[in-house]
Formats: C-alpha cells, structure tokens, sequence
C-alpha cells in the first residue's frame, strides 16, 4: 500500500511558490540521503525510513540467523555426532536440541536484555527482558536497517551455538542433566557478562563502538565471545571429569566419520551467515568477512592436509574437515577486519596451531578433550583473537578509522587483544570451575558406569540412534 | 550329513558360490563376521591418535551337506576362495545329527 | 546498463526555466517516494520502478523460495524417513520425491491459476495457467516488489509440502501410486480451493485483505491451508486405510532417530523461508514472524522435554524434535500476527496439545497414525488458527488495522478463525473418504501382505536403503 | 552512521539562490536515478553510490555463494558418496573436501585473475592475482551492484564443483593423489580458459556481453563451463582408466540410497543459487532463472519417473533423483534465457536424453562411467547448451535485446552454441588424454588391485566411513 | 545337550519366540544372515542396470538345550516358523559336549 | 579339535582377546548377535508407544582348538569375560572333524 503520508507531502508542495523550491529541494535531498544511507549502511535521519528496516540488510540478517542456528541443529549436532560411538550419538543430538530450547526462553527471559541493553560497563540492564520494546523498528545502536528483533534472533543463535561446542569436551560421560544445569548458570556468568563486554554498546571491552571502552578490543563474529569462552571452559570441564571409560587403552573412534563431514559441510555453509552476517548488514564489511572466511577455512583445510600427508604418510577425511572448522573458528574475530592475504595468513596459522593442539599437545597431557573443542576452538579462537589485533585495517573495515581506535590499529591493537581475551580466558575457566563443583552438588555431572558402558542413548534418553 | 563353516575373504564370496554351484551345492547361509588371526589388521588415525584395528572383516559360510559330497564342498571352497596369501581362512567339518526343512518338515539328507 | 530514459529525463530538466523548479520537484518527489516504498514495501505507483522487482525483498523470496523447497528435500524425507523401519526408508523418500514433481507439473499448468489468479470466491481462474503472464515483473496483488513468478514459485514450495505431510499418516503400507492418484484429486479438491478462499485477493475467507470476504480469518503461513488440511486429511486416511500388520502387537521402532533429528534440523531451518517469508517482502512484518517462530519451536521443544522428563522419566530425542515441529507448525498461521510473547503462549499450548494428541489420544483410540501426521499437524494446525483469532494484534502487523477487519481484531477473530478452520476440516475429512475409495477402485490403496512384510522399498522401487 | 559528504551537500544547497533550483534539481535527480539504478540493477554514475554494493542484490549473492558452496559440501559428496560401495563413502568425500582446498588456494594465487582479469580473448591476465585490488567496491563490468570480492567468491564456487564433477565417472579407483594433481593442471589447461572465454567480458566467445566476441555463444549458469568440460573430461577420463574391478561381473550397486536422496535435495536447493545467482543480482533475470529451473527439475524428476515405470515396471528412487538432476544440469545453461514453457520443454529434453544415456548408451558401449557423470552432466550440459541456442528470448533476458546479440536471438544462435560447445568439447577431451598420461606418469592414476579390492577409504585415508 | 541351529524369515522371530517360551526355553542367541538356497532373491535397478540380488535376508537361531528338550524345541520352531511357502529355512541339530555359564562356572545341564 | 563357542558381553571382548593371547590362542571370529535370555532387555518410548525391547547385543566367539588347548582356552574366555552379573554369557563347546587352512590346504592341528 502507498503510504499516505508520502502522498500529502507531494500534493503540498503542488501549493508552494515558486521560490520555496531550494527548501523543497532540501526536503528532497535529506529524504533521498536516507535513501542513500540505506544503501550505504549509513544511519538515516529522517521520518520516513528512519523506522523501517531496509529490505537487502534485513533478508541477509534474517537469512544469516537462520544459518547460523543451521549450525547448531543439525551441523554441529552431526559434525560431533559422527566422532563419538554409535551408542551415544543421540545424546550429542539430544544435547544440541536441549541447549536450544533451554538458551531461547533465557534470552526471551532477559539473556538478550543482559546481553546488548544498556547498562553497565559488564553486563547490560534489564530493559528488554521478555523483549519488551524489542520490535521490528530497528534499534539505531545494533543494525541501523535491521529490525530490532532480527537483531535479537541473530544474536540469539550465537548464544545458542556457544555452549554447544564444549559439549565435545565432554562428550559420552557427562549427563544430559548436568549438561542444562552447568549451561544454565554459564550463560548468566559467563556468555551474556562477555558479550556485553565486547558487542555491548556501552561495553567495558568494545573497543569498536564504545569510545569509553577501558580495553579497546575488537572481536568480529566471536573469537573471544563465543570460542574462547566455550573452548577454554572446555578445557576445564573435561579435566575435571575425567577421560572416558578405557581412554587411551581400547579404540575409541568415530562411529561414522560420513555424518562428521555432512556436518562439516553444513559449519562451512552455516558459518557465512556467523562471520558476514556479523556487519549486521549487506555491506561492503559483510563482503569482506565473506571472502576472508572462505579463504581461512580452504588454507586451514590444505594445511592439515599437508601436514598429516607429511607426518602420517595419508591425509584423512578427519584432518580436512578439522583443518576448515578450525580455519572458519580462527578467523571468525578477525574475518570482517583482515585483507584476503590477511586470512591467508590466519589460515596457515589456524592449521598449524590446531593441528598443533589436536595431534600433540592432547597426546603430551593425556587429557581427554573428546572431540577437540579446546584443540580447535579454543586454540583457534584464541590465535584469531591475536592475529585480529595484529592484522586489522580501516582497508578492510572502514569503522577502524574511527578516532576511537584509529590510533591503535596497526599498532598497539594486539596488546588489548591479549588484555580481552586473557580476562576472558581466566575467568571462563575460574566460573568453569565452580559451576563444575555446584553442578556435581545439584544433580551430578558424571554418569555411572553402567550407563557409560551401554551408551546414554539408552540409558538417558530411552532411545537408539539407529536400528537394531 | 556334515556341517561345514569356512572364513573366507569377503570379496572371494561370488567365486566361491560359483565353484559350489558347479558342484550342485545351493544352499547355505553367510554371515558377516570379524576375523583375528595371523592377518595383520590395518592403522586408523584421527586426528592425532592412531589405533590398530587388529579384526579384518571376514565372511563366515555355514552349509550342511550330505556324508558324500564333503570332500567336494570342500575342493569348491578352496578353488574359489584360495588367493595364497596369509588371511584366506579356514574350514571347518563337523558332524549334524539332524537336518529338518521347516516348510516340508523333512527329515535328513533329503532336507539338506 | 544505466538505464537510457533515467538520461533523457534527467536532459530534459536542464532546459526548464527557473519557475518549473517547483513542477521538477513534484516528479523527483514521485520518484523518491517509490524508492521509499521500495524500503517500506509500498506499492510504487511511477513509471520507473513499478515494473521491476525490488532487489532485497525479492532476494528474500527466492532463498525463502528455496528455503521451503529444502523443508521437503530433503527436510521432510528424513524426518519421515528416520521414523519408518528400515526397509520403507526409500518410500518415504520416494513419495516426497514423487508429488514434487507431481505438484510442480500440476502447478504450472493450472495449479498456480486456480489458487491465485482472478476466479470465483472458491476458486481461482484459468488466467494464470501454463504460466501466461506469470512474468519478473511484480504483480501488484501479491507482493509489490517481488516477481510474480517468484511468487508463483514460492507458493508452489507450499502446495508441493502440503500432500508431502499427509504420508507419515499412511507410512509403510500405501501404495505409490495410490499416493500420487490420491493426491493429485485432492490438490484440486482440496488445496487449490484453501488456498484460494484463504489466501486469493478475491478468496471468500480472505478476511485479510479481500474486502468483500464473507468468513474474515487470517493464516499467515498456513495454518489452515496448510497443515489444518493434510493433517485431517491424514487422519481420516489413516483410519480408512487399517493399522500396518503387527501395530500394537510388535515394536515398530524408528530404524534412525539420527535422520529424524537431521530432518527436524532441517525443517526448523526452512521453515523461517515458510513462515518469515510468508509477509512476501523482507520488512517489518517478516521480522515479526521470525521472531515470532524462533520462540515458538523452542518453547514446544521445552514443553515436551519437561512433559516427557515429569511423565516419563527420560527427556526422548524424538519428543523434542516432536516438540519443536509441533511448535513449529502451531506458530505457522499466526506467526506474523503476534507479538513474542504471544508467541510464547502458544509454543506451550502448542507443546501441551501435541503431546498429549499423539501420546495419549491415539493410545485411546488406537488409530494407526504412522509418524503422527495428525498428533502433530492437524492438532498444531488447528491450534495455532484459534490462538491467532485471540492473539492477532496491529501492534504486530500493520495490516490488522486496515478497516476491513480493524474491529475484529481483538474481539470476533476468533470467531471467524473458528468458521473457516471448521469449513476447510470438515470439507477435507469429506473429500479425503471419496478420494480413498476412488482410488481404491482405480488402483488400490493398500499394499499386499507380501510387499508390507518385505518392505515397500524392494517391492515398490526395486531398491534398498542401504547396502545389504 | 550518517555520511559526512552527504550533510555538506545538503547544507550547501540552503545557501543557493532561489533560481538554482533546476540546477539543484539536476544534482538531485542524478542521485534518484543511481537509487533507481540500484532497484533495476543497472549501473550507478555519480559518486555517492557507484562505489558501495547494493544491500538486495549483495545479500543475494552471498547467500547464493553460500548454495553453491553447499552444492559441493555436503551435496554432491552425498549424491556421489551415496552411489559408491560402502568401502569406498569416504574417498568421495575426501576427494570433494580435497578439491575444495585446491580450488580455493588456485583461485586466490591466480586463478580468478585468468579467469575474469582483463586478458586475450583466450585468457585472462595477471592483474588480480592474489586477489589486488579485489575488494568490496563492485566491480564495474561483473555485478554492478555486488561487491568485486563477493563476485570472485561466487565464480570461486563454480570452479571448485566443476572438478568436483568428474569424480563421479572415475569413482572407487583413481587415486587422491591422481585426482589432485591431474585438477590441478586440468583447471589452468581447461576451466580458467573456458571461463574466460565465456564469461570473461572479454571473452572470445561470449556473445552476451562481448562487442567482439568471435562466437557469439552464451552460457547462462555453466552448461558449457561447468557441465560440459567436466562431463566430457569425465568420459574420456573413465575410459583411460578402465572399468572398476569386477565391473559388469559382480553386483556394484549404491551402498546408501538414502544418503544419496539427501545429495540430491541439496544439490537442487544449492542449484537455486547457481542458476538464479548467476544474474548476479536479484533482479528480473534471477527471477526467470529461479522459475526455470524449479520447472525443468520436476519435468526432469517426472520423465524419469514415467521413463522407468513404463520400461522397467518400476519407479526408483535414484531415478527420480537422476531426472531431477539432469533437469538441473540441462537447464543451466539456459535458465536466464527462456520462458517457463521453454523450460519445460528442456527439462523433458532433459528427462529424455539423460535416460537414455544412462541406461542405453552406456550398456550398448560398456564404459565404466561409475556415477554417471558422463551420462547426467555431460548429455545434459550439451543438449541445454544446444537448446538455450533455439529457446533464448529478449523476452526472458532484457540482455539479449542488445545489438550484439539481437539479431542472433531466434535465428543463428544455434549454431554459435554448437561452435562454443564443440570447441569445448574436443578441447576438454584433448587436454584430458594429455593430462592422464602426465598424472600417470607423476603419481599413477589409478590405484592397486590390494586398495581397490579393500576399499580406498582404508587404504588411501586410514579410516573408515562408518564404525566397523 | 543338543545344538539347535535354525535358520527363519526375518518377520518370523517373534512367533518363534513366543512358541520356545511356551514350551520354557528362554535361551537363544540371534544372528543376521543371508541366505541362499531355492528361494528366489530380488531384481534391483540402477539407472540403466539390473541387478540379480541371490541372497536373502535370514536370520539363524542358536540354541542349545537338554536331550530331553531336543523334540519339544524343534516342534516349537517348526510351529513359529513355518509359513508353507519355499525359504521357510532349515533345522541343524548336533551334539554338544559342554556347556558353561560364565557368571557362575556352572557346567552342564543346568548351565543350559 | 573342539569347537569353542563363547557369547559374551560386547564391551568384554578386549578384555578375553588379551586373555587368549596370553595362553597362546590367536586365531578367532567374531560375530555380533543379539542375545535372549535371563538378562532383561531394556525400554525404549517413542512419542506416547513404550517397547520392550527384550534382546540386548552381544559378541559370540568362535574358535577352534586343538583338544589339549581346550581347557586353558576356556578358563581363559572366563577370566575375560566374567563380570558376576546378570547376562555374562556361556560356552559351548563340540568337536570338530576337520579343520583345514585355505591357503595352504594345511589339515589338522597344524591348520588351526
Ligand atoms: N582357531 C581359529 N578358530 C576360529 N577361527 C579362526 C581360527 N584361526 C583363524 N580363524 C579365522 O580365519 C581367518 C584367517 O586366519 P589367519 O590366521 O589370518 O590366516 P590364514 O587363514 O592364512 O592362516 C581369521 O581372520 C579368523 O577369522
Ligand atoms: N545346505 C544348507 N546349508 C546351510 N544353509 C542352508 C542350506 N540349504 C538352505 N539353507 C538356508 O535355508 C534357507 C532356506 O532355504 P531354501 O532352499 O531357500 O528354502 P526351503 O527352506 O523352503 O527349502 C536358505 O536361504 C539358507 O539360508
Ligand atoms: N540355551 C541357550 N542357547 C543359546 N544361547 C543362550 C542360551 N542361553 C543363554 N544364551 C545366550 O547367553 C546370553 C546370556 O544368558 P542370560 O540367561 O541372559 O544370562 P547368564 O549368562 O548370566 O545366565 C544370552 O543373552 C544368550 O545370547
């Protein structure tokens, strides 16, 4: 329907006198400024549209969100379902669907709110608890021409998939039980406090968009926020539970390496809307995630390809599908900040240190990371939140130019990496600790023998993965 | 009547039914099964861990025959499923006290 | 290519004297004010922009398009194809890839005219068939700014999904072809007029946007015409058609929860194309839906979880995929119509409804509803077209407060939400027993004992699932 | 954020006389027309717009990127893992993760550049090797309105399937190693020269976009390109390396119908993003690549279907999945350019000749063509090649109103598609008998009678596909 | 003790299950085998080519029981899983030595 | 010869190779069944149905042994294999009239 308010404006100006045109043409030019900020991405000042989400930038973050929640159900679901023994693939799948439904009625609760509404310098006030007032209108702070609640969705699916992946950890031994308790009190201390920190407006560590900031980092998809937090606190979890059953001295492999690569396929294709669809619109910083995130996750792929037809004489379906997932983690901080050379670069890197981590590190300290959580996203994670602050540029992302960080990009950029995602670092891993001790109080947060011998499928949820 | 169960390499499996048909045997039963043996198993590596899977996916031929036929079963096995390397299988011959068909409940050789 | 007649404008303007300055104005405010209405998808009423599709909103259709496509294949195939035993896997398959094409034939060449072009209250006309006039260009009764043979396309994904849902119903032990003859009636009979009535500009429930509609109810993704029909449908086909041999007497278990769960992945995914895509633009409406179906599926997905742990004892794979289908299917007609909190009411009365259908309901009346096509569907779909008569507000979707139903919204929706689900039940369930014994007598409905103990993939398709 | 160039123009114009308002309106309307050439995708002049992507049709090529990438990964690797024995699942995958790798390395180092780089007719040049000078700022002469990087991310999708391709028709004995390094030559030898002699701007036979193209052929999505080097390559590749062991002796038939089902599913929703991305834009032009592909694909599916009822008693699976297929590839080259009813007569074509090849020709002839690449791909590409020659209309593809080309729409453009195609064709063949003998000599084309014998999942990779 | 080996359609365990347990025989242990013998097998298609699957699905039944068990046992069987119609499957009896029950070493009968 | 037959719980299997091995027996094959017997199954719920579902997966072991093998062969299958509980299984035991190896049409002892 034409909007009617556009069309008595029109009829006006039919009345006025022909020296009022300069004024119209001011009505004009600002009302074809915000057309033209639409384009650009720019924020729009006028009545018209300053209201309306813009149709390309809102399709491309309501695709994206549902991407990245394509990652979680059923990328992920299968990328780790594949690797664990056929007794217990239901429980990885089970475990996906459950922090799911678990993280959507908190973030309708207040995770959102907690998360991204202002507030303090650590955590964000309550005001769009329930989504009060989180409409289609777009919020001018978060996607100027994505509707607010588009932007809470998008959000929302990042939150889901982040406690997610430490399920790898700690995967055929912690129960379905412990796994909500643990995450339930996680995402309070330790999801929504650190994206508040570093995507929060007003945030103690948004060295982007905050010009208070007291650490100025920058984190594009989630280095820090999403792979850092789940990867480290992985680490822990799985030392405190212990390796599974007969770890280390019977086979334990993968039960079908066909759904690990189905995942894999589906994290890669997922992952486009994760990393470009982090400029919260289709601009020219989504184009530029777009292509450092393919180029990351092919050099990582070949690197593990190489280094495994080197050291072990044959390069495995495996090792290429941990060399991609590893290189889309590692440049995830830095994919809307770094030139394509840039991710070339992070891709090698991602390879080496992964398979680094995976290959030897795990072997040296017989921890037993199942599937590698901490080998791939916390190693990752952490190395992209490096090379981010050591390879960020206003070429890339024109909001490094901003006078806020200007200064540090290309410079002393990395050391406020190293700040953020060390304060990160240390305190996933104390919360890790404690949650751990409370959840086992609560409920218990390993299975009994019994149970992990015939697999959780049966025994936690009453069902098997396939046919008898 | 005799029982025989031979572990055979599983891609051995058309041969071996055609030696025994040219034979006149046409019943029997196989199962898929995992052989240990002197057979080296093969190395599977994920990620940094390698494992020896010391099995080999054999298959087992089970097939009852009369007393007189035996020894050519036997030959049939062997034409079809020798290759000379270490891994062919073994035969084994016992004794079936009875052989019913269910459909027809006969009884013995004629039931084979 | 710049567009020539843009150039000659533009000339032309150079020559007008000082005092046209005002006339100028009125034809660049014209043409801003349908660039406006590209952003707030508004009809375009000039000669420059009224002929071409809007490049985000028809972005979104085309991937919402796909999106729904995906929902059938192979979304729907697995969620289906996991639940059967072993050796029907390939039928389901088959089916779901049998009345695509079946559809997508029927579509093109009267399928899309009799739902959508000019026609009686009933039923759409001819005008449309083989596609005549169905162009890029937008048609301006269904989405200003969206190709109409996108649109076309995008409506088809629906009309090829819609019988695809009935077969979990009938699984494992109808014929192939019984299913395709059944079907393509029922298209006729059943589809084409439901989705005229409810969704043509000129359909006779069309309480949306058809001034003259007798019944006024609303479905904003199909509620009703989607999954009110194939889900009673399917009940009333699978009591005519008998139990499968052994229901009751011998565990027919899910040969793979794992392709179940995929598909349930699978579904949620595209379901954002069918139920977001629905507003045919990427606005505000779209973002309303979105939000609207992500809260949805995760409180269903909880619902049932908490139901399963508290009655059962153990929180099933499958109840929470059921969950979340269910939550899914209960938002569809009401997804752009509520607000997130109403979207939360009914993902929980979506959740309690769904279960207590196929976990309780059919146990009393033990009717063979194979994969719970009618537990899921039917019951979700009737639900949510209730609750959408309760819960539809303007706050939600600005087109609640046009006058042709501003004064139902809030009081007698209800009502009308009542009369056009119960017309299109009733009329379905009548439909669905003549086509039963129509077909029967052609072609027979019922595979033989032989084919349904050996499994319809041998005897039917002449394959097997997987590998011997 | 608002931009700053924008407000100093706006506050400049208060300052004019009254009688500069047509001047002010010229500026005014130079701006429209940029924001209307955005909608109608045609090329921006003035400043503030021509160095931005359009948000629509940027997010439409991302996503469409992201399809076509999932086309490969998880898609093909399905439809073709599906088909393999079960020994053999995981060097399928491998080989599409493999090539995947490879492509992507090539194309950043140079092969974009000799693809789309301003060059020779034959060739492109040097100019964009490592990516210089490829960043978000589209590109003036491929996708005005899409950023230059998203552009050469996009082509980088097709060129990583195209290898992928011909996998199918050497499956379950070449070995990796083989593979790799006869792709590696095969893609500077064959698939940079093809891409840029159809689609290079100044490709030698590009008649769409090429004043001086010498074959005035036209490609839409990679009839040509794709299809028919990889198919071609694929036959004589087959043949060189002879039947698989036990071929034509033994039963060799598809270990996983479902996995292959679920290959194809994603094959045609990843095929929305080829055919209808490659407008390049979300415009008119995608819109009729989108419906002709949807309607080729299901007559495709349908042909089969009544193919194989009719002449083997029995509708398969895998049938109607080879018929949607084939309608895809045959549709691909042509789907920009024709109408629905064009469509539907070469998915019928389609439907026809792929089924014949598959299931006559390569019987009469006796070539292992394990997967049917020859047979789908190759049969399909060439007869949609030949068929976009008759078929094309302005009707369909404002493009080919052009002088270049017009004159040929209709009339001759059958034969300069015959020209192209067979070019192609004996080029394809030629390089491939080469590049076998070369491979061959450097690493051994195909593997041991041992691996063969044991599967190439063990063997080649060290793993297994599923647990033992 | 005896040795019962029987080989049954796949749909047919469930009775066979239930006539053992009439007559109190609990134990058995099930396999999945492929059968070959007169019953025909299957057609498959694959595009242009068709397939001759020769074996069928079968499952084998091992139980071992007291002599005096050996008859009741078989009958129950043939009672579960006879259908009259060619690939009902067969019955294989022989003699066993010994039996033992691993939980508790038992020997002999009681161990059956 | 004797025929050893042992069905054992699957996550055993380990555990009674090394045990073999350590006695000096090598050779074996391995098939996965489903067992009936004391041991109750499990339950599974789908949606509102709930099965019982009264089989559970277990490994049976053949081996053939030379007679004076027999009983360490044995007590080394119950040294693996006993866990005390419900369900650990049984052996069987019968003779074998001929074992011959494939490859080198080896008989007897020497074939095992
Ligand atoms: N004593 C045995 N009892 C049962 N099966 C055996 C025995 N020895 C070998 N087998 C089976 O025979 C297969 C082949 O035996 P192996 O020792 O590897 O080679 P070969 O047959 O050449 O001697 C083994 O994989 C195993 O399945
Ligand atoms: N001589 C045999 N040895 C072992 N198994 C046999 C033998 N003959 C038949 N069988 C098994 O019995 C099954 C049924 O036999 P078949 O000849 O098809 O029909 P019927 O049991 O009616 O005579 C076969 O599929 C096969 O598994
Ligand atoms: N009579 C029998 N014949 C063949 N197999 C048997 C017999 N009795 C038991 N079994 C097998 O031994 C397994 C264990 O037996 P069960 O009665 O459950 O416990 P236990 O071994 O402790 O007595 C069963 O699952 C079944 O596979």
């Amino acid at each position: 329907m034409r909007n009617p308010k556009v069309w008595i404006l029109g009829a006006a100006l039919l009345g006025l006198s022909c020296c009022s045109g300069v004024a119209a043409d001011v009505g004009l030019e600002r009302r074809i400024a915000d057309l033209e900020a639409y384009i650009r991405n720019e924020t729009a000042t006028g009545p018209i549209l300053s209201e309306v989400p813009g149709p390309g930038h809102n399709a491309w973050m309501m695709i994206s969100a549902a991407l990245v929640l394509f990652m979680t159900l059923p990328g992920l679901a299968l990328f780790y379902g594949g690797l664990v023994r056929r007794k217990n693939v239901l429980s990885i799948l089970g475990q996906c669907l459950g922090l799911t439904g678990l993280v959507i009625v908190l973030w309708w609760v207040c995770g959102y709110s907690l998360s991204f509404a202002e507030g303090g310098p650590f955590l964000g006030g309550w005001g769009w608890s329930f989504f009060k007032g989180v409409g289609s209108r777009p919020n001018d702070v978060y996607g100027t021409w994505v509707s607010h609640n588009i932007h809470a969705m998008y959000q929302l699916m990042f939150a889901i998939i982040t406690p997610g992946l430490f399920i790898g950890a700690v995967a055929e031994r912690m129960k379905f039980k412990a796994i909500l308790v643990f995450s339930l009190f996680w995402m309070f201390l330790v999801y929504f406090p650190a994206a508040h920190m570093i995507w929060g407006a007003d945030g103690w560590m948004n060295g982007l968009v905050n010009d208070r900031a007291a650490i100025k980092a920058i984190d594009f998809a989630g280095g820090i926020v999403v792979h850092m937090t789940s990867g480290w606190s992985a680490l822990i979890l799985c030392l405190l539970l212990g390796p599974r059953r007969g770890y280390g001295r019977e086979p334990i492999s993968p039960h079908s390496m066909v759904l690990c690569m189905v995942g894999t396929g589906m994290l890669w294709f997922g992952w486009y809307g994760f990393n470009a669809g982090s400029a919260v619109a289709a601009d020219v910083v989504s184009s530029t995630a777009f292509t450092a995130t393919t180029l990351s996750a092919g050099i990582g792929l070949c690197t593990w390809a190489v280094l495994e037809q080197g050291l072990r004489g044959k390069c495995s379906i495996l090792g290429m599908c941990s060399g991609a997932v590893g290189g889309l983690a590692t440049i995830t901080p830095a994919s809307g900040f770094v030139t394509p050379n840039g991710a070339v670069l992070i891709g090698l890197l991602s390879g080496i240190s992964t398979y680094f981590a995976c290959a030897k590190l795990k072997a040296w300290f017989r921890y037993d990371d199942s599937l590698d959580t901490f080998g791939v996203h916390a190693v990752g994670g952490t190395v992209g939140t490096f090379m981010a602050g050591i390879l960020a540029t206003a070429e890339a992302h024109p909001g490094l130019a901003a006078d806020r960080i200007k200064s540090l990009v290309g410079h002393g950029l990395w050391l406020e990496q190293v700040k953020a995602g060390g304060i990160i670092l240390v305190w996933s891993c104390l919360v890790t600790v404690a949650l751990y001790y409370l959840t086992n109080a609560l409920v218990g947060c390993r299975v009994d023998v019994e149970t992990e011998t015939q697999g959780l499928d049966l025994s936690e949820h009453g069902e098997g993965g396939y046919e008898h | 009547m005799k029982k025989i169960e031979a572990i055979i390499k599983p891609f051995k499996l058309e041969e071996v039914k055609d030696a025994l048909h040219e034979v006149g045997i046409q019943g029997m039963t196989v199962s898929e099964v995992k052989g240990f043996g002197r057979q080296k198993g093969h190395t599977e590596i994920y990620r940094g861990a390698e494992y020896t899977v010391d099995f080999l996916p054999k298959l087992k031929l089970d097939l009852v025959v009369a007393d007189n036929q035996l020894s050519t079963a036997v030959q049939a096995i062997i034409r079809g499923a020798k290759t000379g390397k270490i891994g062919d299988g073994k035969i084994f011959v016992s004794g079936v006290e009875e052989v019913i068909r269910i459909r027809t409940e006969e009884r013995g050789e004629q039931a084979v």
